[in-house]
């Protein structure tokens, strides 16, 4: 936020750049859902994580928005994407399957949420929402991050630490086990 | 703060939730699925830095980086089973996935 | 003299129990006689309360209680043994003739294979008959009523193998627990208004005239049902299944007569409602009337006397309704001489001649059979009431009293009279059937061992002498026996000149009876009238099984069965079940939603959660 | 030990030896015989017991109180009334005949049968002894825990539907005792059924009398009962009437209507009409039933359904007529299904149709079979006589048509015993009876003579009982209108 | 100069225990030749549950004064180590049950097996501890995460596949629900410390009861309750028997624990919603739960429902909120954790004797075979539907009264027509066991022979056994542990 706010002419420019982002994301994460070809959802997605980050920007979230792009854009996609490639790409029509009433309620349950957020957010919206403090330069630095980290938020450090480690343990256990032979296959049934 | 106000990005990352959710809810394949909930997890984390900017606290953006970690590690744990089930030689449908039922 | 009482209280008892639980370990001879043996111990034992109760003066009773038997709140009901005039003779009637039958049996029973279990429930219900007599308490009664009962059923049954005699018996019973029900009811009554069952309540103090009224039907309705009183009287004539002594002990000499009993010993109370010991009068009238008819009519050597006991009871009921207890009590007596004698002879002739009843085949055995022959005209006479035999002087102060009685006395009166021409006939028609020439022959030679003989020929003895000791009004010692406990209502002391009337009107009527019975059955000069529709009538004894048949046992049937195929069934039994049934289907709707997609799951989730969020907000 | 442990141990004793016969791989005969030495035992504490019991003294005695739910003031609290004592008797007896039954006719896997009968005496036993409303509630349904397997297990072909129907019908009502139990203890916050205050909830006391009319069974609650007590195992069939059933009457007495005389007069009338169309409607069945079980199953309906007059009476005359009838009928109808039991082991069946003739030559069969019937008919001068006396004495002074109802039902006993007892004993020998079945064996004698005896002697002295029944306590809070 | 803060290392001994067990475990799938695999990886997983129910245990004693640790986010109070205490002993008779196991395929993973066993139990004790929605959030990820990956290591089987990716799907769309409630509430106080919620919430703020609605429903899908339950009976069906047994016992115990201290610490002034939404979630539960498990053959599937049907008892205590409902919820806990552990536990023994799965049927003439298992389930089952048989009894009469003492006669009412209705399917499995002959039965064990001998799991069950029938007897002292834990919440 301080960079961009200090080279902005004022809201207008932050306006813009909202707008542009913010479409760019809504419009990406209807493209991850809505493609029939995972190969396709998965890059759309890496937009969707490119533009939320420049909206973490827009709030001040600077070292998120860096992590977001290291993490997301750099690590998980790629992890998508080879398992894609793995498995080798194939289509599948994104509404069909199903019982058409499951396909409906679907949408509605999903837009049920949706409306009940916005509505609720849009009732705070004139009032406690409307008011936001000024916050000082060091807001979402990565040293201001680190040390939130280190002193109140030690213990949540340390717990993602170890379920990220135990994800790995459990990927390695899923992902990598050797094939089995036909006779043992047989032999087990 | 310039631009628009925090409601804004609320409507933004409520819209997030909500897709992601459709997402889960009609999407056959699983990766696919899998990539809705990173969706839904980034709405929900979008809500957090907006909270977090609004109330002026740190709180949000260290809640939101925790959530990447998590979601990677669901996703870990996701593509382990995906390729696991692949193995399989099983369908990469969840509706094909309904030996358990009744 | 209580000693006595005791003693002849469970002496039968002891014989019952020792020859049950002897079980086969004894011959069949020791346990005839150890039952005989218990039986004349009793006899010994009334007859030692007879003469201590003489001793201490008639009007002495006495109470002793062994254990309380049942107590709750206020009332207490002791095992109470009453030793007064009245409970003395019934007990010597009891245990006397009661050993003489017993004794009988020995004789008669001797080829049967289950002889120790006949003993044992000759034993049982001589007891029961004492516990009757002696109870001191109103409770107790009921608990000798029952007993007899039982008992009944039991030797009225004691061939198991005969359908006919199994139904006989359970009739028997069922017929009794009806009478027994109606008696605990009015006990219920008395203990709701004076706490107490004991005999000397003071009814007049503690009780409106309608309880009073209805204690006095129950008791009736009780008296009835084991009187073999109309309407209550179907089981008897059907119990004559039973082995012939018994038909003796029980139905004729006994426990058939103990509502006239019951009316005497409660006669305070019968007196305060006067209404119902009148309606006990008018049964009893109507009883001795329809008995003596259908008894015209009947082919079976032991029904027609059945019909006679019923009829003569109605005489007993008669005199004890219009008042003159001591009268009803002395033709108990008599009548438990000469009717034992009857069947007595009667068995001796079934017992000759394997077991056949019908008098049709029966005609001329009596040619073998001369004591017998005897006996039975001896019992005959008694039972029509021709004099000196006992049957007069018990009957006629009866028939007298109730001349004495106002109108309905009179009517009564009239009845009374006809049953005694009734009583002739059937009598005679019998002894003459059976006596006539003719060409039955015996099985067994000879009239049966002593043990028989003796019993017969002491009861034939009585039945000529038993009367005399009383004859009305110039000697009357059993009145005065009694009238400590049972005093003559004044409406029931008839004046010399009714009691000659009555008797002369009575001999009369029976000797024409006898002499109609002559030429019908004997002579045969008169023809027998033959009216089809008033015969089938009376054989079958007025319809009275039937209509009960029709009125309550088969609807109570039907109702039963209604109840089972359209309640128990479908409702009772399977509603549990259907209800089960449609829970399981619900089941099955609910297992459904759980259709295995996965997209499924999602949906209620997001779903609960949308429809938590909204209600939750709302409600807010 | 103290003498007011000895109501601890009735209950504890068999349930030990029950696991001690589960863990301890005992031979059969091993079994057996502990088993019934154990409930021989527990009959020798109960005399031990009514010997020393303080018959002039109306409270609790032999009582023990100990913590179990503190939170709640639920309290592990037992002890015996006057009338406690007899059905606890009751209880020991039956249970012992019971289990000698069973013992004599040698049911397979005896570890687990003799283990759940040993566990279903002393769950029985407390629910007689618990003066605690949870505690009694425990033992309430503890009860059916070994009743379902031994239903499900030893019974007859049609067990498995019956013992399902029998445990859920009766736990509907139990579970709504429950709630009730529950809304009175948390309202009055104590269980203790010695200092609990009275209540006039009418629904509490619906959700309590539900559970017992169900149990004992009042007329419409009693569709479980034709089929439990036909395919269970007859010595079961034994227990579930003599016994388990008077569970639901004891609550009555000691629970439904002491804790809740307003609304026990208020629906007096309703139970007293249940109780005599149970008389009714059971005497009709019975007397219409194909077989010997049918005929005693629905007699117990009959009986039950009078008892419930004599406690709805509400006066001396019916509680104490109740405990001696509830105590008699318990013997009456043991004996009478061992000796069902013993008929079917002979001819296999117990339809009517197939049987008849036994007398000839089993004197021992018929003359038990005949004396248990004739008590059973309440002839009069027997205990059942003189507690249908009481209890009807008792419901006269309530009104009269009660008695006379009550009066009715006993001319029906009479019809449908003796149908029992002809049927059996009497007539055509049956064809499935042969010539060669013996008449009962000296250990069957010895299981069915003392019960019998028991009954002779109540007979004989049945104000051994009624002056005996400390139903005063229960009195005392009924307000009579 | 970052001044870290003091961290009361004693506080979290017990996930160190468990941590430190895991990784050791870990190691030794790499380091430890295979064939002593199993035993070491079983060694060190029981030594490390019983290091952890050791500390949890001196932690409950020496925490009489609850206070908050690690910069407040972790509760040190009796009612995090008594959840703790819980949750390491069914962790401990899982490690029983599971060291015998003989299926191939973890066979190869046994090591990371009992790892994830460990580790997921030290998320579980982190989760009931938290005093923030994140760390709350993150161990919730974490054991779950750990459950996943077990669930689905019987990768041969396709259900345990199946189980696996529906666990995981749905879970995380369980978890995003939470995430985003926790991102509104936080938004909506400004605070994400439970106690600072309550502080600054408005029971009126929308959006603090939206996010209240979302966490709810979080939760909701944790303990299993209907209508978030759906997972329940495919996951519960599909997961190797053994992950089956700990996941029904522990994931209850420490959703139910938490969900109970966040709707006290952080949501007091909502009571009014978040009880009734518990309450009509408990009937919903009850309703489903009962009713489906009427018409199962299969024996998990059939506890599964019967799994959520408790859920909805245990939500009566719950909706309460009350320190009764607290104790009563507590000690509901502890005796139907034993008691599903316990069951499935035997369920696993039959399936590893025939080598399928177990349905009513197969369960024929189990219960004369193989006595002391049988017994045990019997005494689970009855357990399960509230006879006297065990501690399940007084469980439900506390949650009853709970019930009633707040007011809701209704909710007994219910409570007792399901639990009526239960019966009819517990009853049907004893019915199986013992009523019908073995020989009906048509399937022969395995190897061949007489069933194979498992001391270890025996040994599981008895203590499931005896903490189920023991609870019956030994009430006041559980309750006097349930009651200090309660007391270390505010009411």
């Amino acid at each position: 936020m301080n960079l961009l706010a200090a080279y902005s002419a004022g809201g207008a420019v932050v306006w813009i750049v909202w707008v542009l982002a913010g479409f760019a994301c809504i419009a990406s994460a209807v493209a991850v859902v809505s493609f029939s070809n995972p190969f396709y959802s998965a890059l759309a997605l890496i937009g969707n994580l490119g533009s939320l980050a420049v909206l973490y920007l827009l709030l001040s979230a600077e070292f998120v928005a860096a992590a977001q792009v290291l993490v997301y854009a750099g690590a998980v996609m790629v992890m998508f994407l080879f398992v894609i490639a793995y498995i080798g790409p194939r289509s599948e029509p994104p509404w069909a399957g199903g019982p058409a009433w499951q396909t409906v309620a679907s949408i509605l349950a999903a837009a049920s949420i949706f409306l009940e957020i916005i509505v609720v957010i849009g009732l705070k919206a004139g009032g406690q929402l409307a008011h936001t403090d000024h916050v000082n330069g060091t807001f979402g630095s990565p040293g201001w991050i680190g040390r939130l980290f280190l002193t109140d938020h030690l213990l949540a450090f340390e717990i993602t630490s170890i379920v990220l480690l135990i994800a790995a343990v459990g990927g390695v256990i899923l992902g990598s086990h050797t094939h089995r032979s036909q006779t043992e296959e047989a032999s087990l049934n | 703060m310039l631009g628009p106000s925090i409601a804004w990005y609320l409507g933004i990352s409520a819209l997030l939730f909500g897709v992601g959710a459709l997402g889960v809810l009609v999407r056959r394949n699983p990766l696919i699925v899998l990539l809705s909930l990173e969706i839904m997890l980034n709405g929900a984390n979008l809500a957090l830095i907006a909270f977090s900017r609004h109330a002026g606290n740190g709180a949000g953006q260290i809640f939101a980086l925790a959530v990447m970690a998590v979601a990677a590690s669901e996703v870990c744990v996701g593509l382990g089973l995906v390729v696991a089930i692949h193995r399989r030689r099983l369908a990469l449908d969840v509706d094909r996935l309904s030996e358990l039922r009744g | 003299m209580t000693a006595g009482a005791w003693l002849c209280l469970f002496a039968p008892l002891g014989g019952a129990l020792a020859i049950t639980l002897a079980g086969t370990r004894i011959s069949r001879t020791v346990a005839a006689w150890i039952s005989t043996v218990s039986v004349f111990v009793a006899f010994g034992g009334a007859v030692w309360s007879f003469f201590g109760l003489r001793a201490h003066g008639s009007e002495h009773g006495s109470l002793t209680t062994a254990w309380t038997w049942l107590e709750s709140g206020g009332l207490k009901v002791g095992l109470t043994v009453l030793v007064d005039p009245l409970s003395t003779m019934m007990m010597l009637i009891v245990s006397g003739v009661g050993g003489l039958i017993v004794l009988y049996s020995i004789g008669y029973m001797q080829d049967d294979p289950e002889e120790r279990r006949y003993f044992a429930y000759m034993s049982l219900f001589v007891f029961s008959m004492l516990l009757l007599v002696e109870g001191g308490n109103l409770l107790l009664l009921l608990v000798g009523w029952g007993l007899v009962g039982l008992s009944s059923y039991l030797l009225i049954g004691f061939w198991h193998e005969r359908p006919a005699a199994v139904a006989a018996a359970k009739k028997a019973f069922v017929m009794n627990a009806i009478g027994d029900a109606t008696m605990a009811l009015a006990f219920f009554v008395l203990i709701a208004h004076t706490n107490s069952l004991s005999f000397a309540t003071d009814f007049n103090v503690h009780m409106s005239s309608t309880a009073t009224n209805l204690v006095a039907l129950g008791l009736l309705g009780g008296a009835a049902a084991k009187s073999a009183q109309i309407p209550l009287h179907t089981w008897l004539p059907d119990a004559m299944e039973g082995p012939t002594p018994v038909s003796a002990l029980i139905h004729a000499a006994t426990m058939v007569t103990a509502g006239v009993y019951v009316i005497a010993r409660t006669h305070p109370l019968f007196e305060q409602a006067r209404t119902v010991e009148l309606i006990a009068a008018g049964m009893g009238a109507l009883t001795l009337l329809i008995a003596g008819l259908i008894a015209l009519v009947q082919v079976d050597i032991k029904r027609v006397i059945a019909y006679s006991t019923m009829s003569q009871i109605g005489y007993m009921f008669l005199g004890a309704g219009i008042g003159t207890y001591a009268n009803g009590e002395f033709h108990l007596m008599t009548h438990a001489f000469f009717k034992a004698l009857l069947f007595l002879a009667a068995g001796v002739i079934i017992h000759a001649a394997s077991d056949e009843q019908d008098i049709r085949k029966l005609r001329g055995i009596g040619a073998s059979l001369p004591w017998t022959k005897w006996a039975f005209l001896i019992g005959s006479l008694a039972l029509v009431g021709i004099p000196p035999f006992a049957g007069f002087f018990s009957k006629d102060p009866i028939i007298a009293a109730a001349l004495h009685a106002h109108w309905y006395g009179v009517i009564l009166a009239v009845v009374a009279l006809i049953g005694a021409f009734l009583t002739g006939l059937y009598t005679f028609r019998l002894y003459f059937i059976v006596f006539g020439p003719g060409e039955a022959r015996t099985d067994h030679p000879g009239e049966g061992p002593w043990t028989m003989l003796l019993p017969v020929g002491v009861l034939s003895v009585l039945a000529l002498v038993g009367g005399w000791i009383q004859f009305a009004p110039f000697w009357t010692p059993v009145t005065r026996w009694l009238a400590p406990v049972a005093p003559t209502l004044a409406v029931a002391e008839p004046t010399d000149w009714q009691d000659a009337v009555a008797s002369i009107l009575a001999v009369a009527l029976g000797l024409t009876g006898i002499a109609v019975a002559y030429l019908m059955y004997a002579r045969r000069t008169v023809a027998v009238p033959s009216r089809r529709k008033l015969q089938r009538v009376l054989e079958h004894k007025f319809y009275f099984d039937e209509a009960y048949d029709a009125l309550f046992f088969r609807p109570a049937a039907g109702l039963a069965r209604f109840l089972r195929d359209a309640f128990e069934g479908p409702w009772f039994i399977s509603t549990p079940t259907e209800l089960g049934e449609d829970t399981l289907t619900v089941a099955r709707g609910v297992r459904r939603i759980q259709t295995g997609l996965l997209r499924t799951y999602v949906l209620f989730l997001g779903t609960g959660m949308a429809v938590l969020a909204v209600v939750l907000l709302v409600v807010k | 030990m103290t003498v007011d442990d000895f109501t601890s141990l009735l209950i504890w004793l068999p349930i030990g030896a029950a696991i001690v016969i589960w863990a301890l791989p005992l031979s059969r005969y091993a079994t057996g015989s502990l088993a019934v030495l154990v409930s021989l035992a527990e009959v020798g504490i109960w005399i031990e017991q009514a010997a020393r019991f303080d018959f002039s003294r109306s409270g609790l005695q032999f009582s023990q109180k100990a913590t179990w739910i503190n939170d709640l003031h639920v309290s592990y609290h037992v002890g015996e009334f006057a009338f406690s004592l007899w059905f606890v008797g009751l209880t020991v007896i039956c249970m012992a005949a019971c289990t000698a039954y069973g013992f004599w006719v040698g049911r397979d896997r005896p570890r687990a049968y003799f283990g759940l009968m040993l566990f279903l005496t002393g769950a029985t036993v407390g629910v007689f002894v618990a003066q605690d409303l949870l505690l009694f509630y425990a033992f309430f349904e503890g009860m059916l825990i070994p009743l379902y397997v031994l239903v499900g297990v030893w019974g007859g072909p049609g067990r498995l539907g019956a013992t399902v129907k029998f445990v859920i019908y009766t736990m509907a009502g139990s579970l709504f005792m429950l709630a009730a139990l529950i809304a009175y203890g948390i309202h009055f916050g104590t269980f203790d059924m010695l200092s609990g205050p009275v209540s006039s909830s009418r629904w509490i006391f619906l959700g309590f009398m539900l559970a017992f009319a169900i149990k004992s069974p009042l007329f419409p609650f009693h569709g479980w009962l034709p089929d439990a007590y036909r395919q269970s195992p007859p010595e079961v069939s034994a227990v579930l009437s003599g016994v388990i059933a008077k569970a639901g009457l004891y609550g009555m007495l000691r629970i439904a209507i002491p804790f809740f005389p307003d609304p026990a007069s208020y629906y007096r009338t309703l139970f007293l009409a249940l109780g005599a169309l149970a008389l009714v409607y059971g005497s009709l069945l019975a007397f219409r039933a194909p077989d010997m079980r049918g005929v005693i199953a629905y007699s117990s309906l009959a009986q039950a359904g009078l008892i419930a007059i004599g406690l709805f009476s509400g006066n001396t005359l019916g509680f104490d007529g109740a405990v001696l009838q509830i105590v008699a009928h318990g013997f009456v109808s043991t004996a009478l299904f061992l000796i069902a039991g013993t008929v079917e082991r002979r001819t296999t069946t117990d339809q009517f149709a197939l049987l008849g003739g036994m007398a000839r030559g089993r004197p021992a069969l018929a003359t038990l079979l005949l004396t248990t019937g004739v008590i059973s008919l309440a002839v009069p001068g027997s205990s059942m006589f003189a507690g249908e006396f009481l209890i009807l004495a008792g419901a006269y002074q309530r009104a009269w048509w009660w008695a006379v109802i009550g009066a009715g039902g006993i001319v029906l006993a009479a019809m449908y015993m003796l149908r029992l007892i002809s049927a059996v004993l009497h007539e055509a020998r049956g064809s499935t009876v042969s010539d060669d079945a013996l008449d009962l064996r000296p250990g069957e004698l010895a299981l069915i003579v003392p019960l019998v005896a028991t009954l002779l002697v109540l007979s004989a002295w049945p104000a051994g009982i009624t002056h005996h029944t400390g139903t005063a306590v229960v009195e005392t809070s009924i307000v009579t209108p | 100069m970052i001044h870290t803060p003091h961290v009361d290392w004693f506080a979290i001994s017990t996930m160190l225990v468990l941590l430190g067990a895991s990784f050791i475990a870990l190691l030794g799938a790499v380091l430890v030749p295979a064939g002593a695999r199993r035993t070491f990886a079983a060694t060190v997983s029981g030594l490390g549950f019983a290091g952890g129910l050791i500390t949890s245990i001196w932690l409950y004693v020496t925490s009489a004064d609850g206070h908050l640790v690690v910069s407040g986010a972790f509760y040190r109070d009796r009612w995090t180590m008594l959840a703790q205490i819980v949750i390491c002993g069914i962790g401990l008779v899982t490690t029983l049950v599971g060291a015998e196991h003989v299926a191939r395929p973890r066979d190869e993973h046994i090591a990371e097996f009992f790892s994830l066993l460990l580790a997921s139990a030290a998320g579980m004790t982190f989760f009931v501890g938290s005093a923030n929605l994140m760390v709350m959030f993150l161990s919730l990820e974490w054991f779950s995460i750990a459950l996943y990956v077990m669930c689905a290591i019987d990768y041969d089987v396709e259900g345990s596949l199946e189980a696996g990716l529906k666990y995981l799907i749905i879970g995380s769309f369980g978890s995003a629900a939470l995430l985003f409630g926790s991102a509104l509430v936080y938004g909506a106080t400004n605070r994400i410390d439970f106690a600072g919620i309550a502080a600054n919430g408005h029971s009126n703020d929308s959006l603090l009861v939206l996010g209240l609605a979302m966490i709810i429903a979080g939760l909701g899908f944790k303990s299993s309750s209907a209508p978030f339950h759906m997972w329940t009976p495919d996951v519960y069906e599909g997961a190797p028997t053994t992950v089956t047994a700990f996941m029904s016992a522990a994931t209850k115990v420490a959703a139910f624990a938490l969900a109970f201290r966040l709707m006290r610490t952080a949501f007091p002034a909502e009571e009014h919603l978040w009880s009734w939404a518990f309450a009509g979630i408990a009937v919903a539960s009850l309703a489903i739960g009962n009713l489906a498990a009427l018409v199962q053959r299969n024996v998990k599937r059939m506890l599964a429902y019967s799994s959520i049907s408790h859920a909805g008892f245990l939500l009566i205590g719950l909706s309460t909120g009350s320190a009764l409902g607290g104790r009563a919820l507590l000690y509901y806990l502890i005796v139907y954790s034993a008691m599903a552990f316990g069951s499935f536990a035997v369920v696993a023994a039959r399936e590893r004797e025939l080598g399928r799965p177990v349905t009513i049927d197969n369960l024929a003439g189990f219960g004369w075979e193989r006595p002391f298992l049988g017994v045990a389930m019997w005494c689970f089952l009855f357990g399960f539907a509230g006879l006297p048989l065990g501690g399940g009894f007084v469980a439900k009469f506390y949650v009853l009264s709970a019930a009633y003492k707040h007011g809701w006669a209704w909710l007994v009412i219910v409570g007792v027509v399901f639990t009526l209705v239960s019966l009819y399917y517990y009853l049907a499995v004893v019915r199986a066991m013992y009523m019908r002959p073995s020989e009906e039965l048509q399937l022969a064990p395995v190897a061949g022979g007489s069933p194979p001998r498992e001391p270890l799991l025996h040994i599981a069950v008895g203590i499931a056994l005896a903490v189920s029938v023991g609870s019956l007897f030994v009430v006041d002292p559980l309750v006097d542990l349930t009651k200090h834990a309660v007391a270390a919440l505010p009411f």
